[in-house]
């Protein structure tokens, strides 16, 4: 199994976190790494889709989106045959999981470069697509077709998060100016791209200690349900990527996004259209069990065994 | 002159409905800092983006006070984190409030 | 014992004048914490530099309170977003204030 | 109802010692802000890590709020910039405080 | 026409900022990205002075100054003439458009680097003796010789502003280390330079954005002189360029500089000395409406103006 | 003397703080650069000690962490001799003496890479080894072996500051993962490094600036103080290098170290565990005058000293 520095900057923070070490990142600084991330992630595939003939693709999204609707009604199912939560609940963690987490995608991307595997950097496209038909799912399983807070104000929340608008933003910048137009941007957002990266998992393992703590609060039934879930997901995510005739790497990438929960888009819309759902609950599976499990054990994971099994030149 | 100075503390998540809130009652304006915090729903701090908490005041006429908490009581207490207090203040241009 | 509490929310930019005025008029401290908000002259928010507020706390004899209600309002009430309030507090130690 | 507003502004470096001694007397959640300022310790601003204050508020039982006043006096006054004053507030949910 | 990158970012912010996105750079992310494009450009106008005989240039700073001067007499006695704006409103404008915006002048600069067009990077000397005679004349017209809070308190806020100090200590150190001593603070201030303005820009289109409700309520009037006035100043600023001898590159430059308005040091100094001055006149129009439309069409126009019209070896 | 472009940073931010110019770094900033520094300066060493018999090293840490001892007590036993000051707050200066400063530190990695002198940079793993000590000894001092707060709590405080953390952690990572594994995190944390520290410095300079107004409340002795002892401690510093077989750039690190005064780890540990001792007197010392000087003086001059003293093949 390859190591990438930037897991042991995860740990560095994690281990940092349970030991109640004085250290933070201040928030303005976590605002800073995901922009550049978000940026950094859109303009790559931007670039890449600046040479394909990214019409072809268009068609793809829309089995991407569904793969997010499935993820999230199997979350769902799962949990409310379990009888352990209710409706309320059961929904918002479907939302979670059936959405996705950037930063997951980044340490995924990361993991490939490190091991020199290419990757359809594209996929960032997808990572857009799938962030919120899942979401809007939760909502709907719980309210119905008539939100509390309305639709304008459901579809605002959802479509005009930072992740949407920058992921998009830097994929149609990428498009527009190319490679070479990016050029001048490299410093910043190609070639410190991994330094962000690492300061961003050196934060993520301080939040996810801070939050382990709820975890025992919330019982066993929830940690298996945040352990398993991922390896449903990833499976879900690396058929649909040999559905799509990805390359190996796009497999990665889109097992690791099936895997992946989302801990900012789905919270926030969440608190807001489904109130009486507990955050905790979701976001202790997300944040603070899904997402260390995925950069520590998943993507490795996912990629051992895509490697062993995924034929050679896609579906 | 006297008016009421009223003291809310919630999720960040409910800034844009508390304002309407606040407006609808017929208030004139309203302050908000950021805050953090411990209550019933557990420690909120700004450790991680959903987790701060706002703390709005507005300084208005008593009935106005009393509808916003009241407005706020029937919507918010049982889903959100949210406290709220209210206490008495004198003011010298009562016509901006 | 008995103080008054003074509360000013005012322009950011206004903070080294409204230092010096608090403590020309004798009070002996005061606490700031950074804030937004909206009133008459607007929104004010911490989105653009120019725009952000101040919430100015100072406790002090009624008198001195007094003064410094004067004094501000005589300088700034005309030009700046301002909104000032007082209220009754206990302290534990009178001769800090 | 009736409750205490206790408000102590003091050192950042005490947080932790307060939220506990707060919890200690037994009141039910406090809010902190982040705040300077400036009293017989000097000027005290966030201008450097060490420097800035916080402000705690502690909405309680008037008994509650005494302890937590007489426990800071004894504890901290002498050593470290800090003020704290009480005030009265209503509440609408008494249990909560 | 060129499309340089960074325009994009622009765009992305100002889209975000309309459809008001759930997005916002912190205000210290700002103020870092500030100081950093300040250094870059004082640093980058240094090092060129350490290579020229700069004590030649010293009498070309006047001249520099004495355009600022004029620039806001121009606007000054335009909008007085119009007898739409009490003589304290007018004045404010008059400062603000007499002075200079930096990041402005950054993206004329990134411009010239993108269509490869060579400039008089000292011209960074020029932004500082631009950005205060104009907001002291502004201050003059309304209070005379004694303003309010002391002319003390008003050359402190004038003078000891975070652009003046940021790119004169830029440029003195660059002129005192030289290329060579630059180089190790190259990664940051240099190569990643486009970087930052790329983020700059970003949240530049959400402030923009924000206040663009504003236009409206300040009328057709405050609209039409915010774009019309820049036309004026570049030309102003194309003709100096002339006299002091400068090449294409320089008088794009200098025509950016007038045609560009203060949106930082003269907002906060007026707000002082003048405080019966609307802030958010002047505001709206320097930051709504000028500096979008430098972005996005004068940069460009400038350049395609000059470099039909200004004559090959400078005046 | 060689002339080092950040310390033009530093002297431009004390310039711009003693004028008292209307800027400043937001607390967030700071944080950031601190951490990057700390990460970068960890890096280093970790990278170097992938490449040492890094075991034969472990003795030399204890020798190393007995200098932070001996110059507390040296420290100590100064001031109580020169009875000004109550044993509380003589016993707090020590502890700030006999710990160290990273900034320095990094002033001084920086400065040898500007002369070209070759060093130990896992000497990183000295100032970890130097930060606790003299902290302990300091609390020892006044409380005897039953400090207030319970030695729990004083150890989280001391061992879990970020400085010993981000140290740390930066030189297992280094460790872990070698040069080659650092490689894609180099253009963020090793080649921005001087553009941050200049920053940084630039920060510090407001800082001391600011702080530089009390130096005259506490007196000549104080003043006296704070630029003599640092000329002993880089004597200590020096001749323990020197029985460590370093390198004369090791000694130029070590000499530093013993000249610098903590300003992070040691005024936040003695406030809780001392808190009877002034806190401005320490602060004053360490931030306003001992950084300075080192800064500007003390660095050159102790690798002057060496250049000329030191024997070429360490002891
Ligand atoms: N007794 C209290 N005094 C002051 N603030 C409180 C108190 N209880 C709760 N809060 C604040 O109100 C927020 C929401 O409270 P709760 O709904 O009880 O979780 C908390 O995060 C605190 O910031
Ligand atoms: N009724 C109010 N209650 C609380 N804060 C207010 C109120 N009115 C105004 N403010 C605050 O005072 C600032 C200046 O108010 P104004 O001068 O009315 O624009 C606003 O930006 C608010 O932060
Ligand atoms: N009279 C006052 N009014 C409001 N806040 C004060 C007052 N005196 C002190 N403070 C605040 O309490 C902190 C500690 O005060 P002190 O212990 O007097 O230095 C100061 O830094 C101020 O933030
Ligand atoms: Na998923
Ligand atoms: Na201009
Ligand atoms: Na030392």
């Amino acid at each position: 199994m390859q190591l990438d520095p930037v897991i042991l900057f995860f740990l560095l923070g994690f281990g940092a976190g349970l030991l109640k070490a004085e250290m933070r990142l201040p928030s303005a600084v976590y605002e800073l790494l995901t922009v550049v991330l978000l940026l950094s992630i859109g303009l790559k595939g931007g670039m890449e889709l600046a040479e394909t003939d990214w019409v072809r693709l268009l068609p793809q999204l829309g089995g991407v989106a569904l793969m997010g609707v499935v993820l999230g009604l199997l979350a769902f199912a799962l949990l409310r045959l379990s009888r352990k939560l209710p409706r309320s609940d059961a929904a918002a963690i479907a939302a979670h999981y059936g959405s996705v987490s950037v930063g997951t995608y980044a340490v995924a991307v990361a993991f490939l470069d490190t091991v020199g595997v290419p990757y359809e950097a594209y996929s960032a496209a997808f990572v857009v697509v799938l962030e919120v038909p899942a979401i809007l799912l939760g909502i709907i399983l719980v309210r119905g077709l008539r939100p509390d807070n309305g639709w304008n104000e459901v579809m605002r929340e959802v479509f005009l998060g930072k992740g949407v608008v920058l992921l998009l933003g830097g994929l149609l910048i990428g498009l527009i100016v190319g490679a070479e137009g990016v050029a001048p941007l490299e410093p910043l957002f190609i070639d410190a791209f991994k330094g962000f990266l690492a300061l961003f998992l050196l934060e993520m393992g301080l939040v996810a200690a801070s939050q382990s703590g709820t975890i025992r609060r919330h019982g066993i039934f929830l940690l298996a349900f945040a352990l398993v879930f991922p390896l449903l997901g990833a499976t879900v995510g690396g058929l649909t990527a040999w559905l799509l005739s990805m390359s190996l790497g796009g497999a990665v990438l889109l097992a690791t996004l099936g895997a992946s929960a989302s801990y900012i888009a789905a919270p926030a819309a969440m608190r807001l259209s489904v109130p009486e759902a507990n955050p905790g609950l979701s976001l202790t599976a997300a944040l603070a069990i899904t997402f260390p499990f995925n950069v520590l054990v998943g993507v490795p994971l996912y990629y051992g065994v895509l490697n062993a099994l995924y034929p050679a030149t896609g579906g | 002159m006297k008016r009421k100075l009223l003291t809310v503390i919630t999720e960040q998540a409910l800034e844009r409905q508390l304002v309407q809130c606040i407006k609808a009652a017929g208030a004139h304006g309203y302050t908000i800092t950021e805050a953090r915090g411990e209550g019933q729903r557990g420690v909120r701090n700004a450790d991680f983006d959903q987790g701060a908490n706002i703390r709005v005041e507005v300084v208005c006429e008593a009935n106005v006070a009393q509808q916003i908490s009241e407005e706020l009581h029937r919507r918010y207490f049982r889903d959100f984190a949210m406290v709220l207090y209210l206490s008495d203040v004198e003011v010298l241009r009562p016509e901006k409030f």
